[in-house]
């Protein structure tokens, strides 16, 4: 069998998918933001694919800015998580519902 | 022409307004008028009086006197006329108005609403006025609801008594039935003909009516003639309207206002006699009322009731007359019954004033020595009710009874005869219990078979009345005094007209009356061809002899010596022994309150309490709480967990992403 | 420039009147009452003002804020000035400032409402004028549930009114029609009924007419009779204006097709409001059950189509604001005296009272429709063309709504003034002058109406044109 | 200019980009300023301030200059004309705004630090309103977001970093959404530019990418279903971020939106693509009023407020038509100044301008303060829907548009949800009315006036657009 875009694209959505279900599932806020990585990776992957199929370097291009978002979301995510759990032993998003209503 | 110095049109003008005048001017100042508030409103009622007397010839020229007014729409034009039909009724509300405004003078004495008792009188005749001398149908409306309103004033014008309240509504409510019924009239009439005014309508109507709308039409206005002359069975207003003073009942409930029903059908004379379904109803309606209230009449011990019940069966008789065709003998009778129903009245007024308003007759008696005057009246005015011949009644009710029987309605005619009779008993009755006898004032009333000391009278809605009539607003003890000239005059006077007015009509056919009236009504032999069976005089003759028989039978059970000796006994078993269904007048009232007020207080009370908070704006306050129910459910549904949330947007994309699937794939291809 | 000033005057004056200290109300209520009688001067100074018409847009569709006379308008702003009059005078506790303020708005967006001659800048005022009503009934009542039930219920029908008038825009190119015989606006099928449906449904709730009208018995109970005098008089015939000069000339078709059942709520509401208000024991009440049963009488008549009819309904609009108005004023002067509207504790005030007695009797004969005022002269027209037009159940139905109003208005007067004085009431005194000259000038209206509606029957040429026109 | 970063750009290009980059750099100057403050004072924050507000001015003047000729900068990367132009400006008023309720927020050594924040979030508003390639629109997103989260955990108050982390999360998760919808349309078409979109042939990979984009944006609207972030954020966020947020975010992202439905989806299949667009619209009026009438907190209510209110400015777009184009924008600057204008009273009645403000604290205000009351009043009857407010025009003309677009039963809904808003606004109208023991009512002035100014300027733009709703007349979103 050979590799064709398609099964780029197939695992990129794959990737997206266990991010999606990461970030629902996992309680530890660390955790939730590798799963956002994923998803912001799996996009990538599927940029890239298509700039090769296509030869279009837009989608090099796409992927490379996304990839500083994801350090710049990354950093402030881990700012805030830091922030947030300061006083708490162990994080847990699920502590994070004072706002609700 | 009576005035040179202004125009006939003005002096008519004046003749309605004056009144009006009157009426505004004491009720806005009658505090400061204090005691002129009478002499002014009599005043201005006697100068009207003496204008249209002044006018005569005018009303009397062949084309009459009109003033136009205002206009509201083309056909909608308003205006003034006197011809002879209303210069008589004129004639009548100013003159006899006048006698009555000056007797209430002496009567109303010291009352603190004195000023208040003018105004409304001033106000009644200016009604009353607007009534007889419109001429357009509409006009004659706003009349008949003004004097509607009038009588209302007077009848509440004890306002502080209950009964008097209700009376007062009960009157008002009913006459409104009627206007109503003329509003019904004024549809037809506008429909078919266009216009409101009485030439257009008498020239058209013959082209411009089927036979239907024409009875429609006349339907329409009996309705408003039944409730306003207590015609059956919208009469049951009249017996209570004695709650007001007695020149009130003397003038309205007698004299003028009661008869408008008359009037009314006399003014259309040219429509009934088209349509003979109308006249035999109103014939049968007349005829039924005359007997009924005569009946009436004969179960009643308050004296106003009597004579109230006695107006209410000779309105009978009027409406009859008018019904059946015979409109100069219906008018007549209402000229005569005019004099002497008011001078009994205001005789009946001078004996309940000087008993300090005992209205009771059971507790008068004897006072034929101690009111000599007030006898020497009522007896006059009774022998005239009765028609006994010489006396006015007995001209106009043979004119009336015979004018039955020459347009072919024999059993009007007999009915006519009974009630004669019966009239003749009660008002036999009323003068032995009152004048002859000793005086039982002084006896107490559960002797005199009272069942209830303070409930006098026999209706039994009159509680109120007579429990109340202890407070009439002039305190005074029982003591017997000579009634003031002011009181007495009147009557004198009246005393004339209610002797000799029946000579007018002296001399069949040839007469002044049948002269005056040539050719202004339509003509009423024409509608029955037939001869009747039996001449006038032996009609008259047998008319007399049923009288006689009324008397006697009156005579021998309160006229004998006997009979006066143990008359507290007599009475005590009479009014025991009365008749339930006279006593509560053939339970007309109760079947009213029991299938028309009660019925509608109920519905009414059911939308204001259950419909309108517990259907109606349920629907409405359910959709507001669900709304905020929603609201809350919502809320519930902000968990607060981040990672629910995100589940609900991952779901929310599925859901997207599913649309997308199924529309595109094979959208695509 | 008149017709601006009628509009924007009042609000502005009643803005203002808000800078007026509280404790001062007594200036503020004087002031309203000022600018009320000024606006009545200047309509009657200038009949015949020109109209005011300013460019708002182009797009979706033409509008533009243009007011002007009409015949009708005309005197229902002269009504409404006399009202607002009578009700800034009679005005009195310690939020009377804020009312006066509110009454104010309340006239000028009302005049905008009747003069508005753009339907969108009709729409405009037609919402504004909730506005006051709500900010008053908040301070009225202590839970506000008549404020919330006003507010819902009208608001949704000037929502409706709002789209159905967007729809009317969209599919006629412009708003600017009302009162404009030229403009030639064909709504078509696919539309029609559903602009007619929203504008009716407005209109209806507004008058309002059975089943739309549980709002109003509570909303006149609550608000302080003088605004009540107002509301009812004159904010309760926009919507039967607006279904003469709105739908009458534009719609007329789907009014056609509205017919039937138009008359069956309209002698639903003539019955069911004469028979609540026989039974109701809160004074203010059954005034306001008998307006159901009297607007009732008016729907009718708009949908008889007969000219002789929309005559009489145009006069006995005049009339009903002119004597409602008596009524609630003078059933306020009691209130504020007795501390009480239940008739059952009521009783006896006339033997005192004379001058409160005589003005209640005048407005309540007004209301029963007796011949010679101006209730009759609307009454007969309304129902002599209803007759003529063919409807002769409906007329035989309003006679029997007419004998009940005399049952219920003598109860309500007589309930009051009449039956010995009830001792555990508080010391009485007798109509004020301010009272007085509040109620007076309406009276002197309904009376001079009575005598000769051909006063305000120039509106009949205007309604058989309308007529004529379908 | 075919494919993108093709030739080298010319100078009218950077002069598009001009006044971003003014916004862009204000931070810059700011921080280095604030550098040379040693010790803290009002004068620090004044002048960090002060600065901003300076730029922002000149940069919205620069703007309005180029507003009349329209220009697609970069190859079409970043377009600007009328169209983006307005929403900038709308961006740049609100930042204004928020910036004088700001002022007296936080500690005066944070101030700078803040102001910069706030201006790049506000850059990337800018740059989302004339972005017109999805790396733009991504880049201008994210812009935005990563200042935002900041903004949120700047606050005394605990509940701030929670509404920090939510926000954070959540909203990265929608960007990755966005960003994988980006990547399908771009495999779809080969091409990020939305004027290749618009030329494309339909394709589910398209169509699913499309879906998912605007998954990304309804987030960041906060329509229903992606709401639920929303009152949770607003309620922790400090008032001005909250203020701003309510705002600035929607007008950008609102552009993108805009310019996505109606320029760069193939004619043929745009109104399928967007039927779950108006199906969201609705949603998001509906439950948005129905949420906002259990609240109680000013900031959630208003948050719910918002929710709906964005519903209605999305309906606009029903049928994708240019009228319904030129109202959303109307409405959608009259909600800016209405929804400042309630935010600036909210802030007047707490002294450090961000405390919790509850439904009670408005109890008899009409007695206590008011002037105050008559300007919260005015903006409730705006947002109602009432007269004489842009809250009335703007709803006219809106369902003018759908009823000519054809979609009258969005109308119907968008009527039915304003009946119920009605109980909401004017519920906060009774309390403000009901007279109430002083004694019992917490009255707190802030110490900080210029809200005022906020409140004024927001009071008139409400009346006047109200009484002429100015709409632009090149709005058509140009994709070149």
């Amino acid at each position: 069998m050979s590799v064709t875009p398609e099964s780029y694209v197939a695992l990129s959505a794959v990737l997206f998918f266990i991010g999606v279900v990461g970030v629902i599932a996992r309680r530890n806020p660390l955790i939730m933001l590798m799963s956002i990585e994923l998803l912001f990776n799996s996009a990538n992957l599927a940029l890239v694919t298509y700039a090769r199929a296509w030869a279009n370097n837009a989608g090099h291009i796409f992927a490379f800015l996304v990839i500083t978002v994801a350090a710049a979301e990354a950093a402030i995510g881990l700012a805030i998580v830091a922030v947030t759990f300061r006083r708490t032993p162990f994080v847990d998003v699920d502590e994070a519902s004072a706002l609700k209503g | 022409m009576l005035f040179n110095f202004i125009s006939p049109e003005f002096a008519l003008v004046l003749v309605w307004l004056l009144p009006f005048v009157g009426g505004v001017l004491l009720w806005g100042f009658g505090p400061q008028l204090k005691s002129w508030a009478g002499p002014i409103g009599s005043a201005l009622i006697g100068v009207p009086f003496i204008a249209t007397v002044g006018l005569w010839n005018d009303a009397t020229a062949p084309a009459a006197l009109h003033v136009h007014l205002v206009t509201w729409l083309p056909g909608w034009s308003f205006g003034l006329q006197l011809d002879r039909l209303s210069l008589i009724w004129s004639l009548i509300i100013t003159g006899v108005g006048f006698l009555i405004h000056v007797y209430s003078i002496g009567y109303m004495d010291g009352d603190k609403a004195f000023a208040r008792f003018f105004a409304y009188m001033n106000f009644f005749v200016f009604a009353m006025m607007t009534l007889v001398l419109s001429d357009n149908v509409i006009g004659l409306l706003v009349g008949w609801g003004l004097v509607g309103l009038a009588s209302y004033f007077l009848i509440g014008f004890w306002f502080e008594k209950p009964s008097a309240v209700s009376a007062a509504r009960k009157a008002f409510v009913m006459n409104v039935v009627g206007d109503v019924g003329i509003m019904f009239a004024v549809f037809v009439i506008v429909q078919r003909i266009g216009s409101i005014g009485y030439a257009d309508i008498f020239t058209h109507f013959a082209t411009a009516f089927t036979p239907h709308a024409l009875f429609l039409v006349c339907l329409g206005l009996f309705i408003g003639c039944a409730a306003k002359s207590a015609q059956v069975p919208l009469h049951t207003w009249l017996p209570d309207a004695m709650e007001g003073p007695t020149p009130v009942s003397a003038l309205i409930h007698a004299a003028t206002m009661v008869t408008a029903g008359v009037y009314l059908i006399a003014r259309f004379a040219p429509l009934w006699s088209a349509s003979p379904d109308a006249q035999q109803l109103v014939g049968v309606i007349g005829a039924l009322t005359a007997i009924s209230g005569a009946v009436l009449g004969c179960a009643q011990w308050d004296i106003k009731r009597i004579l109230a019940y006695s107006t209410m069966s000779q309105i009978g008789y009027m409406i009859m007359g008018v019904g059946v065709g015979a409109y100069q003998a219906g008018v007549f009778h209402f000229l005569t019954h005019a004099f002497f129903k008011a001078q009994l009245f205001l005789a009946a007024g001078i004996v309940i004033h000087a008993l300090a308003n005992e209205q009771d007759v059971r507790r008068m008696g004897g006072m034929r020595m101690q009111l000599p005057f007030a006898f020497v009246a009522i007896l006059t005015g009774v022998l005239a009710i009765c028609g006994v011949p010489g006396f006015s009644g007995f001209f106009s009710k043979d004119a009336v009874v015979y004018g039955a029987l020459e347009t072919g309605h024999p059993w009007l005619y007999a009915v006519g005869v009974i009630t004669a009779g019966i009239t003749a008993y009660y008002m036999f009755r009323l003068l032995f219990v009152t004048f002859f006898g000793p005086y039982r004032g002084d006896v107490d009333p559960s002797d005199l078979g009272i069942r209830h000391p303070e409930l006098a009278g026999t209706a039994p809605d009159s509680a109120g009345r007579a429990a109340s009539s202890g407070h009439h607003p002039e305190e005074e003890e029982p003591h017997h005094h000579a009634p003031p000239w002011l009181m007495s005059g009147p009557v004198a006077i009246l005393i004339v007209p209610t002797v000799l007015i029946g000579f007018l009509d002296w001399g069949g056919a040839g007469s002044r009356w049948q002269r005056f009236f040539g050719g202004f009504f339509p003509h009423a032999a024409e509608n029955a061809a037939h001869v009747p069976p039996i001449s006038e005089t032996v009609s008259t003759a047998l008319v007399f002899v049923v009288v006689l028989i009324g008397f006697a039978v009156a005579y021998w059970r309160y006229g004998t010596t006997a009979a006066q000796r143990d008359s507290v006994a007599r009475l005590r078993t009479e009014s025991i022994r009365m008749p339930a269904v006279l006593v509560n007048a053939y339970y007309f009232d109760a079947a009213f309150e029991a299938l028309l007020v009660r019925p509608a207080r109920a519905i009414g009370g059911w939308f204001d309490r259950f419909v309108d908070p517990h259907v109606i704006d349920a629907g409405v306050r359910e959709a507001a709480f669900s709304a905020q129910w929603l609201g809350h459910l919502f809320r519930s549904f902000q968990t607060g967990l981040v990672r629910a949330y995100a589940l609900t947007l991952a779901l929310g994309a599925v859901c997207i992403v599913a649309y997308y699937a199924f529309a595109f794939t094979g959208g695509a291809r | 420039m008149t017709v601006t000033a009628l509009v924007l005057g009042p609000i502005l004056a009643g803005l203002v009147i808000y800078l007026i200290p509280r404790k001062q109300s007594r200036t503020a209520t004087t002031l309203a009452a000022v600018i009320a009688a000024l606006t009545f001067v200047l309509a009657v100074a200038d009949p015949h003002a020109a109209d005011a018409s300013r460019h708002w847009l182009s797009r979706p569709f033409d509008a533009s804020f243009h007011l002007g006379f009409g015949p009708t308008s005309y005197w229902i702003v002269l009504l409404l000035s006399l009202c607002t009059f009578g009700g800034a005078l009679a005005l009195s506790g310690h939020r009377s400032r804020d009312t006066a303020a509110q009454l104010l708005i309340l006239q000028g967006a009302m005049n905008g409402v009747f003069l508005a001659k753009d339907l969108l800048l009709f729409a405009l005022f037609w919402d504004l004028m909730l506005i006051p009503v709500f900010l008053v009934l908040i301070g009225a009542g202590p839970h506000a549930r008549a404020a919330w039930k006003y507010l819902i219920y009208n608001l949704a029908g000037g929502l409706a009114l709002l789209l159905a008038t967007a729809a009317f825009g969209i599919v006629a190119g412009t708003t600017d029609v009302i009162g404009n015989p030229n403009a030639h606006v064909a709504i078509g099928e696919t539309w029609g009924m559903w602009v007619f449906a929203g504008i009716a449904f407005a209109f209806l709730i507004k008058t309002p007419v059975f089943p739309f009208h549980t709002w109003m018995p509570d909303t006149y109970g609550d608000l302080p009779a003088p605004v009540v005098a107002v509301v009812s008089a004159v904010q309760s015939k926009a919507g039967l204006y607006g279904f003469i000069v709105i739908t009458l000339p534009f719609l007329g078709p789907e009014m056609a097709q509205a017919q039937t059942l138009m008359f069956v709520l309209g002698s639903v509401a003539l019955i069911y409001g004469a028979l609540a208000a026989l039974a109701e024991r809160d004074a203010k009440r059954v005034v306001a059950y008998s307006s159901l049963s009297h607007l009732g009488l008016i729907l009718l008549a708009i949908f008889s189509g007969s000219a002789l009819a929309l005559a009489g309904a145009v006069v006995y609009i005049i009339a009903h604001g002119l004597f409602s108005a008596a009524l609630f004023l003078t059933l306020g002067a009691v209130e504020q005296r007795e501390e009480t509207r239940d008739l059952a504790r009521l009783g006896g005030l006339g033997a005192r009272n004379p001058k409160l007695a005589g003005a209640l009797m005048l407005g309540a004969l007004a209301a029963l429709g007796l011949p010679g005022l101006a209730g009759f002269s609307g009454e007969i027209l309304i129902l002599t063309g209803l007759f003529k037009a063919g409807f002769v159940w409906p007329a035989i139905v309003a006679l029997v709504a007419v004998v009940l109003a005399s049952a219920y208005m003598l109860r309500l007067f007589q309930g009051i003034m009449n039956g010995p004085e009830v001792p555990d009431l508080p010391e009485r005194r007798d109509l004020t002058w301010a009272e007085g000259l509040a109620i007076a000038p309406l009276v002197i209206g309904f009376v001079l109406l009575g005598l000769n509606p051909g006063l305000v029957i120039s509106v009949l040429t205007e309604a058989t044109r309308v007529v004529g026109s379908r | 200019m075919s494919s993108a970063l093709g030739n080298f750009p010319a100078n009218a290009d950077y002069a598009a980009l001009l006044p971003f980059t003014v916004v862009a750099l204000a931070p810059l100057l700011i921080l280095f300023i604030d550098l040379f403050y040693r010790e803290s004072g009002p004068w620090r924050r004044t002048v960090a301030v002060g600065i901003a507000i300076v730029w922002l001015v000149a940069a919205g003047v620069l703007q309005a200059l180029q507003y009349p000729h329209d220009y697609a900068a970069f190859g079409g990367a970043f377009v600007q004309g009328g169209f983006s132009i307005v929403f900038s400006e709308i961006v740049i008023v609100a930042t204004i705004a928020t910036l004088l309720l700001s002022i007296g927020v936080g500690r005066d050594d944070q101030v700078a630090g803040t102001t910069a924040l706030l201006l790049w979030s506000a850059s990337g508003a800018m740059l989302m309103s004339g972005a017109s390639n999805l790396l733009m629109v991504f880049l201008g997103l994210e812009l935005l977001s990563l200042g935002l989260y900041c903004l949120c955990a700047i606050s005394a108050r605990g509940t701030a970093r929670e509404s920090a982390l939510k926000y954070l999360i959540l909203s990265s998760m929608a960007s990755g959404f966005l960003l994988y919808g980006s990547a399908l349309m771009f495999g779809a078409t080969g091409s990020v530019a939305f004027s290749a979109l618009a030329s494309a042939v339909v394709t589910p990979l398209l169509a699913l990418g499309a879906g998912l984009f605007m998954v990304g944006l309804a987030f960041k609207l906060s329509m229903v279903p992606f709401h639920e972030w929303t009152p949770d954020v607003y309620e922790g966020a400090p008032l001005p971020v909250t203020a701003f947020m309510s705002v600035a975010t929607k007008a950008g992202t609102l552009a993108v939106l805009a310019r996505f439905a109606y320029a760069a989806l193939p004619s043929d299949h745009a109104a399928k693509i967007l039927v779950p667009l108006w199906v969201l619209a609705a949603l998001s009026m509906v439950i948005g009023n129905l949420g906002a009438l259990a609240q109680t907190d000013m900031k959630r209510l208003l948050a719910y407020s918002g929710i709906a209110q964005v519903g209605y400015i999305v309906a606009a777009f029903a049928g994708t038509t240019a009228l319904g184009l030129r109202y959303a924008l109307l409405y959608l600057a009259g909600y800016t100044v209405m929804n400042l204008g309630a935010f600036a009273v909210v802030a007047l009645m707490s002294r450090d301008g961000d405390a919790v403000v509850g439904l009670p604290r408005f109890a008899g205000l009409a007695y206590r303060r008011p002037w105050l009351a008559a300007a919260m009043t005015f903006f409730l009857i705006g947002l109602a829907g009432l007269p004489p407010t842009i809250g009335f025009t703007g709803k006219v003309l809106i369902l003018a548009a759908n009823v000519g677009a054809g979609y009258a039963w969005l109308a119907g809904i968008l009527v039915l949800s304003t009946a119920i808003s009605a109980y909401v606004y004017f519920k906060i109208v009774r309390v403000m009315f009901v007279h109430a023991d002083p004694r019992h009512v917490r009255d707190e002035r802030s110490r900080n006036v210029l809200p005022w100014v906020a409140v004024a300027v927001c009071a008139v733009a409400t009346f006047v657009l109200g009484i002429v709703p100015l709409t632009p007349s090149n709005v058509l979103p140009l994709v070149k």
